[in-house]
């Protein structure tokens, strides 16, 4: 099959292109010689419009970024505010934001294997998935009336307290979770036509990986322990047992296996943090206009796709002088032609599932 | 609706109400999500919700075979060209669902790149209003579309087919 | 029975048969499907359109009968207005040849309950149901677009590929039955006592994947793969022309359905024939047999799309070339090493 | 919260050997909130970045972010600041480096380097015209390419300069 080289566009309007993301694709018949992304088609100047309204008006905005983990984006934000406008958190609101997090990683978790399945064509796992998240988003209805933006975290602490029922509530549904969980393995981790499409596909090895900037599950993948949870830690993480889980190979199977590792793990951070529920405030006292003195900072937080950071710098009034997101999505996606030349043409849409990417925090 | 009912012949009527049926029964929707409520509008096809429930989870990849264009989250002015040209793409008759507010009229972004409302460019037949709309908004929308087509008269569009433009 | 009957009235009849029994099939396949998918993932699926969902897919079909047809102008007009034609018709075809039990003797007239008796049936079917690619191929290639040429590709050396295997298995089939008539073939399964299934199972389980793979079905739908080529070779068809592309992939599941079952599973025979203590199996009309028996491959369609991912296309290709054809090859000199010393 | 804020000694250590090997370079550093902040000398940063990433272990570029000063460029009048956020792995130490750019003025690229700068400097260059020479395809990366002005410089107004919204 002599072909000569063909152009293929590949979205922004493509049913695996988890978004408006555009492919650029140059394939001789199935062979894939060249990737190039073309992004902004979701860009819709968060940065330039916070940079217009309050520390606080911000905070929602943070939600429609990473739309499958609105929770770690708040967490990112606000942490930054905090730090740069010296605001202690009291303990029992760390915890809660643990909570909150850790529940929003599995979500986000469910979500990404199930659409990396999807593409890979196994479709059921994306229900199987769905069905799951759906539980965890019932806890955020129950705590603050949204499912998917949900704004659950406040510069200074959170918005609501965990009463007793929500507890019992978080309790059966992350007890509920390895059920939905095994399903999904039993369907996938040793099918030979799932190991026959992930194995060995879209290698990114230990030293590439590092220098393309990688960061989060797809880093950990190919053999990287950096997990700032562990490395830096913030909101009391340091004082929860986890393991960072970690794979070798850097394939998407490997990508696939450490997202379903790190759900056990975040059930028991999840269970940890219910258990050592301190009492107390759920939130400190921040002044309802809140001026940020002069200053800048940048924070990164372990978030369910990569390392998410925030930079933000005060000129000493009540909006921000500027805001800068550093999107896991954003860096991990660059490493797609890497990973994708010389593979055939059905594997970019896995390896592209496999890095996870949210269309809404790389155009931002 | 009843004065042109009136009008019609009994037999047209009758087509009317057969065909609509057939339509509003089988809205395969076009598979494109933009943002946010496009993840919302997975959710409601999948098993909580299960919009399969009146015929329409049959996500169509391409824009072809489609009849229900879900414009699902922000729409950019980078964006916009491919919208009109996917809603182009489509077969008559189609309809188109506005899903959130950013579809709707720009939402939370008065910025510099985002289209300030889908309506701009595509006619649009039913909004549906959230910052993503929760799955019972969005099947409220696709019954509300429902009700809509069921009022139509698509034998006047087979026997004019002028009239599709002033639907 | 006067000739007007005989000659007339019982051929019309039987036309009509051949066309409404498959598109009947068609119809309850498809509201099988979307139903039994739904329900493995724990969804409803649709239950909104008459008794439980049933009217589904004649909304549907009356619903693409009313869409616009769209054609680009850079399309091939003539073969991108022919191969959803010989794709639909192909299938429907076959259908003449597949038998629906044995003839029935209605005072001296004898209704056979197939339109034509072949002694080559078995190849005629084969044949008629190869002419299908060529549908897929010039619809794609017609379209003018990448994504159809590509799935138009893919389907070439996956049909091209999986007929080998299909072939020999067949052959194995009629080495046993000693006839490539289909009626003849139940016939020396039921005086056998054996179904030819169980007789050879590795005939059957190479001859099911390959016909899988060649009705473009998940986990083969390379061809058509949503997720890579957005709808595959028919992405640039609508209305009634997509809608004779989407039923002739049911026709055609429908049609190797009845051809395993023939083949292989006894057709219209009742099981346990030689068990004295269900002998009331045979109160059972043999057509209903052969309906249970075909939607039990049917369900195994749809259940096998629900569970499995997608193949890539060089697993494809590896799996006919490295494994099916090897075993088909070794599978077919043993039964005909045990044919030739019996 | 330990650590974040907490003013580490490998902060200050790297600091030292920076200004130690380029003693012309380095205008100032700081260390405020645990954050170490470097200002260097626009001419020096390729050599700088090489250093840090070779012989230092600052193994990962974070993020570029630009800064727009047209409200404060009495400083040194520069328009643009431009910050490079690099992080030790192992080791766990963010060092941040600033470097001033006039508005006609070009950055030396930083993705011979650090191969994660691509994406980054051409975010830089659309949102705010920095041009970095020795990128291997400085375009625009979120606006179209016939887009006129760069939105993110605080003499943009919000709305697009054809009052959009």
């Amino acid at each position: 099959m002599a072909l000569k080289e063909i152009d293929l566009n590949m979205g922004p309007q493509h049913p695996s292109t988890h978004g408006v993301l555009r492919l650029k694709l140059a394939v001789d018949n199935e062979v894939v010689l060249r990737v190039v992304p073309v992004i902004g088609y979701l860009h819709r100047g968060m940065e330039k419009l916070w940079e217009s309204l309050t520390y606080v008006q911000v905070v929602p905005l943070t939600d429609r970024l990473d739309y499958l983990a609105a929770l770690s984006n708040n967490l990112g934000y606000v942490l930054a505010v905090e730090k740069l406008a010296g605001i202690e958190v009291p303990r029992r609101a760390r915890y809660i934001r643990v909570v909150l997090a850790e529940l929003q990683r599995l979500a986000s978790h469910l979500a990404a294997v199930g659409f990396m399945a999807n593409d890979i064509g196994a479709m059921s796992v994306l229900l199987y998935g769905f069905e799951a998240r759906e539980d965890v988003l019932d806890i955020f209805e129950e705590y603050c009336g949204a499912r998917l933006t949900v704004h659950g975290i406040r510069i200074g602490g959170v918005p609501h307290d965990l009463d007793g029922a929500l507890v019992a509530r978080i309790r059966t549904v992350i007890d509920g979770i390895p059920k939905h969980l095994a399903d999904i393995r039993t369907l996938l981790d040793e099918n030979r036509i799932w190991k026959g499409r992930t194995v060995g596909v879209g290698v990114i090895g230990a030293g590439d990986a590092v220098d393309y900037g990688l960061t989060g599950p797809s880093l950990r993948a190919s053999g990287v322990p950096w997990d700032i949870r562990k490395d830096i830690p913030y909101s009391s993480y340091d004082e929860f047992d986890f393991d960072v889980p970690l794979r070798t190979n850097g394939d998407v199977y490997d990508r696939y296996f450490v997202r379903v590792e790190e759900m056990y793990q975040s059930i028991r951070i999840v269970r940890q943090a219910l258990d050592g529920l301190p009492a107390g405030e759920i939130s400190a006292r921040v002044p309802r206009v809140l001026k940020v003195p002069p200053g800048e900072v940048f924070h990164t937080i372990e978030a369910p796709k990569g390392v998410l950071g925030f930079y933000v710098k005060s000129d000493g009034t009540d909006k921000p002088e500027r805001v800068k997101m550093k999107s896991p999505s954003f860096i991990n996606l660059q490493s797609l032609e890497h990973m994708c030349k010389g593979n055939l043409f059905s594997d970019v849409v896995g390896i592209l599932g496999s890095l996870d990417i949210v269309l809404g925090e790389i155009d931002k | 609706m009843t004065e042109s009912l009136e009008k019609a012949p009994f037999l047209l009527a009758r087509a009317d109400a057969f065909i609509t049926w057939a339509q509003k029964n089988s809205l395969w929707p076009f598979g494109s999500g933009l943002a946010c409520c496009a993840i919302e509008m997975i959710a409601t096809a999948a098993a909580r919700f299960d919009i399969a429930r009146f015929g329409m989870e049959l996500f169509r990849a391409s824009p072809r075979q489609a009849d229900l264009f879900i414009v699902a989250g922000t729409v950019t002015n980078k964006m916009a060209p491919v919208i009109r040209r996917l809603w182009e793409q489509m077969p008559d008759p189609k309809w188109a669902l506005a899903m959130g507010n950013c579809a709707i009229g720009g939402g939370p972004f008065p910025t510099y790149s985002v289209l300030q409302g889908v309506d701009k460019i595509i006619p649009v037949d039913v909004y549906v209003a959230g910052c993503p709309p929760t799955p019972q908004g969005l099947i409220h929308g696709l019954m509300t579309l429902q009700e809509k087509i069921a009022r139509s008269h698509p034998t006047k569009e087979i026997l004019d087919p002028d009239a599709r433009h002033n639907r | 029975m006067t000739p007007f009957v005989a000659d007339f009235l019982i051929p019309v009849g039987k036309i009509a048969a051949v066309i409404l029994y498959p598109m009947g099939m068609v119809v309850v396949m498809i509201w099988l499907e979307r139903r039994v998918v739904a329900l493995i993932q724990g969804r409803l699926g649709p239950n909104r359109v008459g008794f439980q969902g049933i009217l589904q897919p004649v909304a549907d079909a009356v619903k693409l009968f009313f869409k616009e047809n769209i054609m680009q102008r850079q399309a091939d007009k003539f073969l991108f207005n022919i191969s959803p034609v010989l794709v639909m018709f192909s299938s429907l075809l076959a259908f003449c040849f597949v038998p629906l039990g044995e003839p029935i003797q209605i005072g001296s007239y004898t209704l056979t309950l197939w339109i034509a008796e072949s002694p080559v049936g078995l190849l005629i079917i084969l044949g008629l149901s190869s002419i299908s690619v060529f549908g897929v191929i010039f619809g794609g290639w017609a379209s003018n677009s990448k994504y159809p040429l590509m799935g138009a590709l893919r389907s070439v050396i996956q049909v091209l590929s999986y007929e080998i295997p299909v072939g020999l298995t067949v052959l194995t089939v009629a080495f046993i039955a000693r006839s490539m008539d289909l009626v003849e073939i139940v016939r020396r399964q039921e005086s056998s006592g054996v179904w030819y299934g169980f007789l050879m199972p590795v005939s059957f389980v190479v001859f099911w994947i390959s016909a899988v793979a060649e009705t473009n079905r998940a986990p083969f739908d390379l061809p058509e793969a949503e997720s890579e080529l957005v709808a595959g070779y028919h992405t640039e068809y609508s209305g009634m022309k997509f809608a004779y592309f989407y039923m002739a992939e049911y026709a055609h599941m429908v049609l190797v359905s009845s051809l395993v079952v023939i083949l292989f599973f006894g057709g219209w025979l009742p099981p346990f024939p030689s068990v004295k203590a269900l002998s009331f199996l045979h109160a059972v009309p043999g057509f209903v047999w052969y309906l249970i028996k075909i939607m039990f491959f049917l369900y195994l369609y749809v259940w096998i799309r629900a569970t499995f991912p997608r193949y890539r296309f060089d697993l494809l290709i590896r799996l006919v070339w490295k494994w099916l054809i090897p075993l088909s090859l070794v599978n077919f000199l043993a039964i005909a090493l045990v044919r030739y010393l019996l | 919260m330990p650590d974040t804020t907490a003013d580490r000694p490998e902060l200050r250590q790297a600091a030292d050997s920076l200004a130690g090997r380029f003693p012309e370079a380095v205008l100032s550093s700081s260390v405020e909130k645990g954050e170490l902040a470097v200002r260097l000398r626009k001419e020096d940063l390729a050599a700088v970045l090489s250093f840090l990433k070779d012989e230092r272990g600052f193994n990962v570029l974070d993020d570029i972010i630009v800064l727009d000063n047209i409200r404060s460029s009495g400083d040194g009048g520069k328009r643009f600041t431009v910050l490079y956020q690099l992080y030790q792995f192992p080791g766990f130490v963010r060092l941040r480096l600033a470097v001033d750019v006039g508005e006609n003025e070009a950055l030396d690229s930083a993705v011979p380097v650090y191969r994660s700068a691509d994406w980054a400097e051409r975010e830089a260059f659309d949102m705010f015209g920095v041009r970095f020479e020795g990128h291997p395809g400085l375009r625009r990366i979120y606006m179209p390419d016939e887009f006129e002005g760069h939105p993110l410089r605080k003499d943009f107004p919000l709305g697009g300069r054809d009052g959009g919204a």
